[in-house]
């Protein structure tokens, strides 16, 4: 790809970026001037299906659920490998061998996962 | 259980296609009316000319939403020497059908047949106080209450109705015992204007 | 690229984001009103209510926008225009026939489309958190897990994809489609269309916004333009999630007949997967959450992986 | 956001300015370059100066943004979109979910406040100092000519990933099956202080 081609595809991507902010913007200058605006105190009340809210904005949630925040943080940086090999890996002078290397890769994260599988961290307790 | 995996899932969205090919059972309620069964608990209608203002509706509404207010009238006796009487007369009645929970306990106690279910249904409004309906309305409404259904052809005859034909049949039968003995007196005459 | 060119194309990825979304919704309300014997909305428009989403929209500008008075006043109106903005970005990527009919062919392309579209997330969790509402944060909370957990498999599906073409562009993985790549990627693009469903979080994966727990999620407290922004992010989503299904997995523009005629394919085979992510919503429960987390680590991942073995050696093979 | 207006000042200028073929030129890049350096400069200035901490995360999301589109502009496509994926996909996503399981209050937060300002300032003006003076030796001669865009596609990323660094790479699944069971086995450590062994 050209130079030219490169920059004028991303400076497109940025316009649809800008078009898209201009449409939000645009949409909420219409609504300013058509919404009514009449706050009152229970309005702005924090709403919880319309009982008076109890004790503060949060809430305890259980921890496990970072244990996936992990898996897939790592996993992700793992996937995006695939990326460059997937463009690479069938064309002359790598074929067999670089499949092979990618499955050693992939084949050290699947224990990862099989030893999480056996631990218990993917099933709920 | 379904031995092929997936059986289950797949039988879940054949029911869901099916029931988009055939006819929806929507009514189009504002266009077309819908057809009410007999006996359906829309509104109480008052028949007015009935009541007696004996209360018992009032007493018996488990929430209390019925008013009733009246006052005693004097009747001049008819006869001269005899006493006057006293009668009720309705002032208000009226039903608050924000309270009513349509258990139509007024319905069944009114001993003079003077509340009735009828199947109107469109009095709603977005005022709860408008919902409390004055006697001019429940008359007005008693105009849709509809004839009372025809008895079932094996029914056991209303008791009413049987005594009254019991009753009938008596009178008829001492009609016809009196007419034997009334003929002799009566025997001759009739001839006699015949000719 | 002319700047009339230019201006035309945007002009076609705003119509489109503006358009197919709604066309999507209002099938949404017909189809799921007939499979459960309803009809649907009748008045607006008075043709079968096709104007019921017009009507909707015109409805929601009106609205009062009610910022909670203790929320975060900048993120929580920000958060709508962050959920929304990056499926319009994606669009412009997205081939709809063959040759030039494509908003712009990037070289990245899958790569770009799943960067990008895993942002609008945060617009979520934004939200959630700005509301300063519990329900609202466990719903944005539940919103990343699911996210974290479909993300994967959606990357490893489009990864196969692309070890297919051998490339990376969208144009170009249409260029190199051959018929039998339907059964040979047959799996991963079940595996894709799953995932994506879930981070839209679509019945049955809609546990972020389970309305009988925690009343409507991260978008409990918004009201007006902002929530029409929040669910046209989600009409979005699915036209979004469909071509990109249709052009990785069910090969885009090609079909039988004149070439020319690819971009009726492209809307056809969209639009039949649109009528599919409704019929799903229509047919099963919601998902538990651990069901949710153990169909993603358990069953989408291996199979994602089992597929680029497949694919990998397959390619290998008949090289 | 920021690579938008900067894109869109660019595609201005050039779109009024020239005419050609493409509508943002090498030379505008290098200007939307300094554009984007600045925005992302001062968005990593509010992460830190900030005291509302998710306020703190989000600005990240702008610093990280922008520094794809800086990536983009030095033509480097794969590593800018891994960024977005991985850094704002990812690792931004993590954080705040972490802050939200924890405890993240609206509004001021006192406590991240130091009181040690200067001995903060001193250490991150000697970390920038060395960075420059490593990375300046380093690559004070290295020329990257925008004109070829290639440099950066995935196709050689690949190509160098798998023919030249082919152990590191492997290496690289190691370090991310240690952190894996890592992070495992610390979490479930804790669960199993809580109630059952298992």
């Amino acid at each position: 790809m050209t130079a030219h081609g490169y920059f004028s595809t991303y400076a497109l991507v940025g316009l649809v970026l800008l078009v898209g902010g201009g449409f939000v913007s645009v949409a909420f200058a219409a609504n300013r001037l058509l919404r009514p605006h009449a706050p009152n105190v229970e309005k702005l009340m924090t709403y919880e299906c319309g009982v008076d809210p109890v004790g503060e904005g949060w809430a305890q949630t259980h921890i496990r659920y970072y244990i996936y925040a992990y898996l897939y943080v790592i996993f992700a940086v793992d996937a995006i490998f695939l990326f460059p090999w997937a463009t690479v890996f069938a064309d002359p002078g790598f074929g067999t061998t670089t499949l092979v290397e990618m499955f050693v890769f992939v084949g050290f994260l699947a224990v990862g996962l099989l030893y999480a599988w056996r631990k218990g961290v993917l099933t709920w307790t | 259980m379904s031995r092929i995996p997936g059986a289950g899932l797949a039988k879940g969205l054949a029911v869901t296609l099916k029931t988009m090919t055939k006819r929806s059972v929507t009514q189009g309620y504002p266009e077309v009316l819908p057809e009410l069964p007999p006996r359906s608990r829309g509104v109480i209608a008052l028949f007015e000319e009935n009541c007696t203002v004996c209360m018992l509706c009032a007493r018996e509404c488990p929430d209390w939403c019925i008013y009733i207010d009246s006052h005693k009238e004097v009747v001049p006796a008819k006869e001269p020497g005899a006493r006057d009487r006293t009668r009720n007369v309705l002032d208000r009645f009226a039903i608050d059908f924000a309270l009513c929970m349509y258990c139509g306990i007024c319905v069944e106690v009114c001993p003079f047949d003077a509340l009735f279910w009828s199947p109107e249904f469109e009095y709603a409004t977005d005022d709860i106080q408008a919902l409390t309906h004055e006697k001019d309305t429940l008359r007005e409404w008693m105009w849709t209450v509809p004839a009372p259904p025809p008895l079932d052809e094996r029914a056991e005859e209303p008791k009413e109705l049987a005594m009254a034909r019991r009753n009938a049949a008596k009178l008829a039968k001492e009609l016809e015992q009196e007419q034997p003995q009334g003929r002799e007196p009566n025997g001759p005459a009739s001839p006699g204007g015949d000719a | 690229m002319t700047v009339v060119e230019v201006l035309v194309r945007l002009a076609l990825v705003l119509a489109a984001f503006l358009v197919f979304p709604l066309v999507i919704g209002q099938t949404e309300h017909k189809v799921m009103g007939h499979m459960q014997a309803r009809v649907g909305p009748i008045y607006a428009g008075a043709f079968h209510g096709w104007a019921q989403l017009v009507a909707d929209g015109v409805k929601f500008a009106q609205k009062e926008d009610v910022v909670p008075a203790g929320a975060d006043r900048r993120v929580f109106r920000l958060a709508p225009a962050i959920a929304l903005i990056p499926y319009m970005v994606v669009l412009i990527a997205i081939p709809v026939g063959s040759g030039d009919l494509v908003g712009r062919s990037i070289d990245a392309g899958v790569f770009f489309v799943l960067a990008v579209m895993g942002v609008g997330v945060l617009g979520s969790l934004m939200g959630g958190w700005a509301s300063a509402n519990k329900f609202s944060l466990l719903g944005s909370l539940r919103t990343a897990a699911q996210l974290m957990a479909y993300e994967l498999p959606m990357l490893l599906a489009g990864a196969s994809v692309a070890m297919a073409a051998g490339t990376l562009s969208l144009t170009g993985i249409l260029g190199q489609w051959e018929w039998w790549w339907l059964p040979w990627q047959a799996v991963g693009g079940v595996v894709f269309f799953t995932a994506g469903l879930a981070e839209l979080q679509r019945p049955p994966f809609d546990m972020p916004v389970a309305d009988s727990e925690i009343i409507f999620g991260a978008y409990t407290e918004y009201t007006g333009l902002r929530f029409a922004l929040f669910l046209l992010a989600e009409y979005a989503g699915i036209l979004v999630l469909c071509a990109l299904t249709t052009v990785l997995f069910l090969g885009g523009w090609h079909g039988p007949w004149s070439d020319d005629l690819g971009w009726l394919w492209t809307l056809l085979k969209t639009g039949v997967l649109a009528f599919v992510v409704i019929w799903l919503r229509v047919s099963y429960p919601r998902l538990r959450e651990d069901q949710l987390q153990k169909l993603a680590w358990t069953g989408l991942i291996p199979l994602a992986l089992a597929q680029l073995v497949l694919t990998g050696v397959v390619r290998v093979a008949i090289a | 956001m920021t690579a938008g207006l900067a894109a869109a000042t660019v595609a201005a200028a050039d779109l009024s300015g020239r005419g050609g073929p493409g509508f943002l030129s090498p030379t505008g890049a290098e200007v939307a370059f300094v554009l984007i350096g600045l925005v992302v400069l001062g968005s990593a200035l509010l992460v830190v100066t900030t005291s509302q901490i998710v306020h703190a995360a989000l600005w990240l999301v702008v610093t990280l943004g922008g520094l794809a589109a800086e990536y983009l502009l030095l033509t480097a496509e794969f590593i800018a979109w891994v960024q977005v994926l991985i850094y704002i996909g990812a690792v931004v996503v993590l954080l705040l979910f972490g802050l939200m399981l924890t405890r993240a209050p609206i509004g001021r937060s006192t406590e991240l406040d130091s009181l040690k300002r200067w001995p903060a300032v001193l250490v991150a003006v000697g970390a920038t100092a060395t960075l420059l003076t490593v990375v300046v030796d380093a690559f004070h001669s290295a020329y990257l000519d925008l004109g070829k865009t290639d440099d950066g596609s995935a196709r050689v990323t690949g190509e160098s990933l798998f023919r030249v660094w082919v152990l590191p790479f492997e290496v690289l699944s190691v370090l991310l099956l240690a952190a894996l069971i890592g992070a495992i086995v610390l979490s479930r450590g804790r669960a199993d202080a809580d109630g059952k062994g298992r």
